[in-house]
């Protein structure tokens, strides 16, 4: 299939200025073609104006005027999409900013964004931190705000062109990360189920991307199933019961966000098959974070949506107040100052430290 | 006997049986996985919140009317009751407190249709959108999840080798299929379906009947809401959605005339399970997830459009009585 | 409101009050909304209602011909999809950018014939004929493209929606054309007529001789015309093509003609109200959002509303007597 | 005058019906050829047949010399065959002049219709008809019932046909209206148009008839001259019987009085000041034209229709509080009604369910129906009133008009009523169960219960009530009892027209 288009756009949309400051390749993954200049690493030196991650972030800056910041994000009934959110209303009250929290009343409508943040430009916001449901799709929204030079950061999927600034996560890069611990976990050969996230959606798309790729590595490794379950729990668990009857000797389930995750252990346990299969997700939430305390989730990845917002906000104040450009235009946030697997090692300490759900 | 095989024959239900039954063997031979007892289980224990679902939709469909709301209601009482949970109300009360919620969201719905006079078409979609924006206040944006085990049993456990949740589905159907069929009241349910007018002139209480069919249908979502979020352990606004217009689908591929009048839950029944067995077998076959609604899609046309033409079938003059006319019969009744 | 009654020349106070009750609706949000929000009354906020309401419009107009002729059209929001990503992909494959639009539209009209003849030759209940309907061509769009969007970059899309006439985007324009197309077609040609007929007393056609089978495969088919120029400007509004963008606008289309003041029983109404009843929405939307109305409660707040007007419209029609 | 028009040997079967059976008929030009025959006689089903609207199963139709083959209305238009029919053929949300030009408009070079074209020839063409009070511009919507009828003539007559059909047109017509079309008819008539005229008002037939076919029961009795037989003969020919056979009353007591109203009135003014009562075991009959507002009276008793003022006593209690069909029954009353396919079936239901829609609450006070029991009774009530079916299961819109009407019987009288309305009890029924349901009501009386009967046909009235009440535009304008001397139909018939009793001895 055709490389997503974000590697690309991401690719040679650096801006010049900071080729210098490029990261060095991931610690974990072979570096990637598509994706490589784009790919974190863990303590680059680059300084944060925040301290923290998760729900422990925090920062010292204070907006100097009372700016007006908008986040949209793609629904409010996703926890993800929420923590976006609520980084930005913390960040707000820490710095004095006014907050507009906004989303399609259709799930995952790009169209829905674009006309949001047409009528916010009409309201006059200062700034955006925007979780795009497609990359292309909010670009006319994005072209507006720029002609009226209003930042935009994006978290996790970008923009087309160039933003003011690119954090979150890269979701090829989850998936690749993810997909290889687990194909390690479970000796590199085996059958393997992929839970996908909705048909259409631009990230789901990404991150199935990368697990394949990470799978590449390892010949032994076969996907015998890859069904949507639209990132939900309930269908997360009905797909796997299904696929079970067929699959049953498989020997990992990699669910493209904890919650479709927690659902195919729901019917591993109903099929008792527990402990024969290697779960793994995405997300680090809540309930995921529990899952992999007690064994039942193999792996997560952290892919901090409060730090994240709350770290592109800060970004927007900074320089509404005095005009600094961050230092670079990719901040792979939570990878950028912790490592963001979870697996039953860190996972207490995750949780009560470094978790963006508290 | 006879008769029954004439009913049977005669009921609308019996394309559907038909088609389940040519479904099951289809998938059968097509694939090993599909025949075992444990993929049997799997998918009565998929089929149950559908049916639940559906169950007490089939009723206002009876009435000729239309619940768009069901599957938003079963999310909000879901997420309303795991609220409720989460802050230490006890198991037991949990029912009735979803039941009455759904009760007064049926009532809702009932008031819009009967008394304010709007198609239930538009009535139940703005419903959908209330209840579902409300659903997103409760929740927060979060999802719940780690309820008490006494509740969760409701959705994950069994009894010898049945789901818990499938026995709690046919007890839903058993009690739809008994307020339907045994009751005055489900007789003026179908009364009001055939003929509104006549029902009025026949005494019927017409505000009894609506309210009624549009309360069982929500509080049926309740029950289903509550097993759902019992299945999953975990409680989410938007985890009624899929449901929306796929109970619609099971009830009329189950033989309900959208016309009202017609049909029942025991069609119904069928309809849901033939809808899980669908997926179910595409999974199976690793039918690709953007293909699957293009497969489920046809066979709702198809058994609708089978079922329309043996309707009109019924309506035109028969060979049979056409040859009346060359032999005339006395006594005969013109 | 009705183009029929036009002739005949009624003093302005009972026209007024003849208007559908959502334009009074339509009027007093707007007010409200201007008063909250200062930023409400500019008039780039005005154009950016008309922009954003263009594509809406568009799907509502279809979905009122089809609710003239006592049905509903569920697959018109998959069909806007289709459209989109067909469109894209085509014109990716290197076929020219209006030939791929031509021919994407092409297809919806197809898909709005096989809506007509299920409904029409096959009698199954309008609504769940295009469910079903509904369900096949999202499988189409998402086969199209693997199950993601697509891209194609043309200066196509961007001039469409960028480029201003006397004042007014294009999307704007497009929508006004496709009004004036449709009120003809309804009001001054044989096929509206004949919509009209099938809503209001279909023997009656019968009985003149209508070929109603022919009729609703017209009226479907151009419902499809229209969701197809909706799936356009949507592709130019979001440079793409995206398999799901137009899930659910069939039930706000549906919200809107009602509004509109169009009935689900006997072929009354028509299309100029259900610009209202777009309006209505977009304005409701767009008042909130300039207001700054947090996501979570925005469903609730829109739903509430929409009931409100649903309900006040049938009381005072309910008073009005018609 | 040649034949223009000929049909041989024409059947036509519905589900459970022969409405049709082996009829011949012919028609010439400049004739009008009146049919006549009872409630469902099969006279609209003949025309239809005629006009391609129905393809009889078996017969041929020659029009001009040649064999037809119509597979639709429309063939018979294109050949000059067209239809006033009886039943509503407009669309009510568009203009006149777009109804009496549906899918013939008129276009401009444009290809768009032309609606001025239209407006005009449609303005032409109703003041022929002396109606160019009507607006074509006007949706039909909003044009009264009368004028509705006189769009659906003028909307035939634009075909300007060889031959045209007219079902019942003056059913829903004022006298002013029917003296304009009954011009319009001889001005036809002169231009060598071959007329077919359905109607049931004998009156009529001498106004503007030459020769009359009667039919009954799908058969073709007999084509005479317009003069060749009295309005009895036609009756006994219709009925098939004299009507003194028909109609039997035994000897009864009467008992107090069971239904009384004073001053009712109703909302839409319809019904003005109605003082009517009835006696138990009295038959009482509400005589009046199409339109007078019999039925709104029925639906104020029975509490369909909210009361504006007025009293509604039953066994001399006052009605008091809500008035709803449901404390109707509670109060004994029931009322079966005009429209059996509309108001009184629930044609999808089976039966048994029919029969039982009402009584369902008093056999099962507890809301649950035993099914044995219940089919049982039903088995009861099929045999008492001989509903012609193999069993009690199959649904009701299967079975013969008659057969539904002892349907909607059974449903009433199965929840053993004492106040019982009849709204034209025997409408569209054929004479064998007519005489049935005559039976029945008699046995009713005896029984003492109390019945209201309204109807159409005089004679019915006549021979069935011991009083009638003459109901003209919303009012009772007289009451005769039997045995004095206004109490036949000549004299009701006037009072029906609203010509005071004096005038009426004239005629
Ligand atoms: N569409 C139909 N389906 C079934 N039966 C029908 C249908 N139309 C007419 N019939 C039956 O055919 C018979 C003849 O009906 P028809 O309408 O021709 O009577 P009619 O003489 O015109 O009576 P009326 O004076 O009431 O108009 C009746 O028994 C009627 O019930
Ligand atoms: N002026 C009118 N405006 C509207 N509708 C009318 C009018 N006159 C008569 N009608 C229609 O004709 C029908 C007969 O009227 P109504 O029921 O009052 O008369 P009726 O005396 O019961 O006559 P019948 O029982 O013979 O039909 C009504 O159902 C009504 O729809
Ligand atoms: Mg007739
Ligand atoms: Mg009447």
């Amino acid at each position: 299939s055709t490389p997503p288009a974000s590697g690309k756009a991401s690719q040679d949309s650096k801006p010049p200025a900071q080729s210098s400051a490029a990261p060095s390749a991931p610690s974990s993954a072979e570096p990637h073609a598509s994706s490589s200049q784009a790919s974190p690493s863990q303590g680059a030196d680059i300084e944060l104006p925040t301290t923290g991650i998760g729900a422990s972030i925090s920062t010292n800056l204070k907006a100097n005027e009372k700016y007006t910041i908008a986040c949209i994000v793609k629904n409010s009934t996703n926890p993800y999409m929420v923590g976006c959110l609520n980084g930005v209303q913390k960040a707000a009250e820490d710095m004095g900013f006014e907050a507009v929290l906004m989303a399609p009343s259709t799930n995952d409508s790009v169209e829905e964004q674009v006309k949001i943040m047409e009528d916010l430009i009409q309201k006059g916001v200062d700034g955006f931190v925007l979780v795009p449901v497609d990359t292309n799709g909010i670009m006319p929204g994005v072209r507006k705000a720029m002609e009226q030079n209003i930042p935009i950061a994006t978290i996790g999927t970008p923009a087309a062109v160039d933003t003011f600034l690119r954090t979150g996560v890269d979701y090829t890069e989850t998936g690749r990360l993810v997909g290889k611990a687990v194909a390690e976990k479970i000796g590199g050969k085996g059958e393997v189920i992929i839970l996908e996230g909705p048909p259409g959606a631009q990230n789901a798309q990404e991150r199935l991307a990368g697990i394949k790729e990470s799978f590449e590595e390892f010949p032994d490794i076969k996907i015998v199933a890859s069904q949507t379950a639209n990132f939900k729990r309930t269908e997360g668990m009905q797909v796997t019961e299904n696929l079970l009857q067929k699959h049953k000797s498989v020997s990992a389930i990699i669910g493209c966000n904890d919650e479709m995750a927690i659902g195919a252990i729901q019917a591993i346990k109903a099929a008792g098959l527990e402990g024969k299969v290697t779960v793994g997700g995405f997300d680090g939430n809540q309930d995921g974070s529990s899952a992999i305390y007690d064994g039942s989730l193999y792996i997560s990845y952290n892919t901090d949506p409060f730090g994240s917002s709350y770290l592109a906000a800060v970004y927007i104040a900074q320089f509404l107040n005095d005009g600094t450009e961050p230092p670079q235009y990719f901040i792979p946030f939570p990878s950028e100052v912790d490592k963001p697997l979870i697996t039953a090692e860190n996972v207490v300490e995750y949780m009560a430290d470094i978790a963006w759900w508290n | 006997m006879n008769y029954i095989a004439k009913q049977i024959r005669g009921s609308r239900s019996f394309f559907c049986l038909a088609g389940l039954m040519t479904l099951l063997i289809l998938s059968s031979i097509a694939s090993p996985d599909f025949r075992t007892l444990d993929n049997m289980i799997t998918i009565l224990r998929q089929a149950s919140t559908l049916l639940i679902l559906s169950t007490g939709l089939t009723a206002v469909i009876i009435t000729g009317g239309m619940d768009l709301s069901v599957g938003a209601t079963s999310a909000f009482i879901g997420c309303v009751c795991a609220q409720f949970l989460k802050i230490g109300v006890p198991v037991a009360a949990i029912l009735p407190i979803g039941l009455l919620i759904g009760a007064a969201v049926g009532a809702l719905n009932g008031f819009l249709v009967s008394v304010v006079g709007l198609p239930a078409f538009v009535a139940t979609y703005a419903t959908n959108w209330v209840v579902k924006g409300m659903s997103i206040i409760v929740m927060n944006g979060a999802v719940i999840f780690g309820l008490p085990e006494g509740f969760t049993w409701f959705g994950t456990g069994y009894i010898g080798y049945i789901p818990v949740i499938s026995v709690i589905a046919l007890i839903v159907v058993v009690i739809a299929y008994f307020l339907l069929q045994k009751t005055t009241w489900g007789r003026d349910i179908y009364a009001y379906g055939s003929n509104a007018e006549a029902a009025r002139y026949s005494a019927v209480n017409v505000y009894k009947t609506v309210f009624g069919a549009f309360m069982l249908c929500s509080m049926s979502a309740a029950v289903g809401g509550l097993l759902m979020t019992a299945r999953l352990n975990a409680a989410e606004a938007a985890m009624g959605d899929a449901y929306g217009l796929q109970t619609v689908a099971a009830v009329v591929v189950g033989g309900t005339s959208m016309l009202g009048g017609e049909g029942g839950v025991s069609g119904t029944v069928i309809g849901a399970i033939l809808l899980t067995v669908i997926v179910n077998i595409m999974n199976l076959l690793g039918i690709p997830s953007s293909a699957q609604p293009m497969v489920v899609g046809g066979v709702i046309i198809t058994m609708v459009l089978v079922d329309s033409a043996s309707r009109r079938r019924d309506e035109t003059v028969s060979k049979k009585s056409r040859n009346l006319l060359k032999t005339p019969q006395k006594g005969e009744v013109v | 409101m009705n183009a029929n009654v036009q002739a005949v020349k009624t003093p302005l106070g009972p026209r007024l009050r003849a208007l559908p009750p959502v334009v009074w609706m339509l009027v007093v949000l707007a007010l409200v909304f201007s008063i909250t929000t200062p930023q409400y009354f500019a008039l780039a906020n005005l154009r950016n209602i008309l922009v954003q309401s263009s594509a809406l419009m568009i799907l509502a107009f279809a979905q009122t011909l089809i609710v003239l002729t006592q049905g509903t059209d569920l697959s018109l929001g998959a069909q806007a999809s289709l459209v989109t990503v067909l469109w894209v992909s085509l014109a990716k494959a290197g076929i020219n950018i209006y030939l791929a639009a031509t021919l994407s539209v092409c297809a919806t009209v197809i898909v709005g014939m096989c809506n007509g003849l299920l409904v029409s030759k096959g009698k199954i209940p309008p609504f769940i004929a295009t469910f079903g309907m509904q369900n096949v061509v999202s499988s189409i769009a998402l086969l199209t493209t693997a199950g993601s969007s697509i891209y194609f970059s043309h200066y196509i899309f961007q001039f469409v929606t960028e480029t201003r006439f006397l004042f007014v985007p294009l999307p704007v324009w497009i929508a006004a054309l496709m009004f004036a197309l449709t009120w003809l077609l309804l009001y001054r040609t044989k096929f509206g007529v004949n919509i009209f007929g099938l809503g209001g007393n279909p023997e009656a056609l019968v009985l003149a001789g209508v070929n109603t089978v022919k009729s609703y495969v017209k009226v479907y088919a151009y419902a499809g015309f229209l969701a197809g120029i909706c799936g356009l400007i949507t592709a130019c509004r979001v440079e793409s093509g995206q398999p799901v963008v137009g899930m659910g606008w069939e039930f706000e289309a549906v919200a809107a003609t009602l509004l509109g003041g169009t009935s689900l029983r006997e072929g009354r109404g028509g299309i100029s109200g259900t610009i209202a009843g777009v309006l209505l929405l977009t304005v409701l939307r767009n008042g909130l959002n300039v207001s700054g109305i947090s996501a979570m409660y925005q469903n609730a707040i829109i739903g509430v509303i929409v009931m409100l007007a649903i309900v006040i419209d049938a009381m005072v029609r309910r008073v009005r007597g018609d | 005058m040649d034949t223009i028009l000929t049909a041989h040997g024409i059947s036509k079967l519905f589900p459970g019906v022969k409405a049709l059976d082996s009829v011949d008929f012919d028609l010439r030009a400049g004739e009008v050829h009146i049919l006549v025959g009872e409630n469902g006689a099969g006279k609209s089903t003949l025309s239809k047949c005629l006009l391609g609207a129905y393809i009889p199963e078996e017969g041929e139709i020659v029009f001009q010399g040649e064999t037809m083959h119509f597979q639709s209305a429309r063939d018979a238009l294109e050949k000059g065959i067209a239809a006033v029919y009886q039943e509503f053929t407009l669309v009510p949300y568009l203009n006149v002049a777009q109804n009496i030009f549906l899918n013939r408009e008129y276009k401009t070079k444009l290809g768009l219709t032309d609606h001025k074209r239209m407006e005009q020839e449609a303005r032409a063409l109703l003041k022929t008809l002396n109606c160019d009070y009507i607006n074509v511009t006007q949706m039909v919507k909003k044009l009264s019932v009368a004028q509705q009828q006189m769009v659906e003539i003028a909307k035939a007559l634009s075909f300007r046909p060889r031959v045209i059909i007219f079902d019942e047109p003056t059913a829903t017509l004022s006298e002013r209206e029917i003296c304009s079309l009954f011009e319009q008819i001889h001005k036809l008539k002169a231009a060598g148009i071959g007329i077919v005229y359905v109607s049931h008002r004998m009156q009529e037939f001498a106004r503007i008839g030459d020769r009359i076919t009667i039919l009954r029961d799908g058969k073709k009795i007999a084509t005479v001259g317009i003069y060749e037989k009295t309005s009895e003969q036609l009756v006994n020919m219709m009925v098939g019987r004299d009507i003194s056979q028909v109609y039997h009353r035994s000897e009864n007591q009467r008992g107090g009085i069971a239904l009384k109203t004073t001053a009712l009135c109703d909302k839409a003014g319809r019904v003005k000041n109605v003082n009517i009562h009835v006696r138990h075991g009295e038959i009482v009959g509400v005589a009046g034209l199409v339109g007078a507002g019999r039925t709104e009276l029925a639906k104020l008793i029975f509490g369909i229709d909210p009361i504006a003022s007025g009293t509604l006593e039953i066994d001399g209690k006052q009605l008091t509080g809500k008035h709803t069909p449901l404390r109707m029954v509670k109060y004994n009353v029931g009322m079966v009604c005009e429209d059996r396919k509309r108001q009184g079936l629930a044609l999808k239901d089976s039966i048994a369910w029919n029969i039982m829609a009402v009584s369902l609450r008093r056999y099962f006070p507890r809301q649950f129906i035993n099914h044995k029991k219940m089919y049982g009774i039903c088995g009861e009530y099929r045999k008492k009133f001989r509903i012609a079916s193999p069993d009690i299961y199959r649904p009701c819109r299967l079975l013969s008009g008659g057969n539904q009407q002892k349907v909607v019987l059974a449903k009433w009288l199965s929840n053993n009523p004492e106040i019982i309305i009849f709204d034209e009890p025997t409408r569209g029924i054929d004479v064998g169960a007519k005489m049935e349901i005559y039976a029945l009501m008699d046995q009713l009386a005896v029984e003492g219960k109390a019945i209201l009967m309204i109807s159409s046909e005089l004679p019915e009235v006549i021979g069935m009530s011991d009083r009638i009440y003459v109901m003209y535009n919303g009012s009772i304008v007289n009451e005769c009892v039997r045995g004095s001397g206004d109490f036949n139909a000549e004299a009701i018939g006037a009072m029906m027209l609203g010509i005071k009793e004096g005038s009426c001895c004239e005629c």
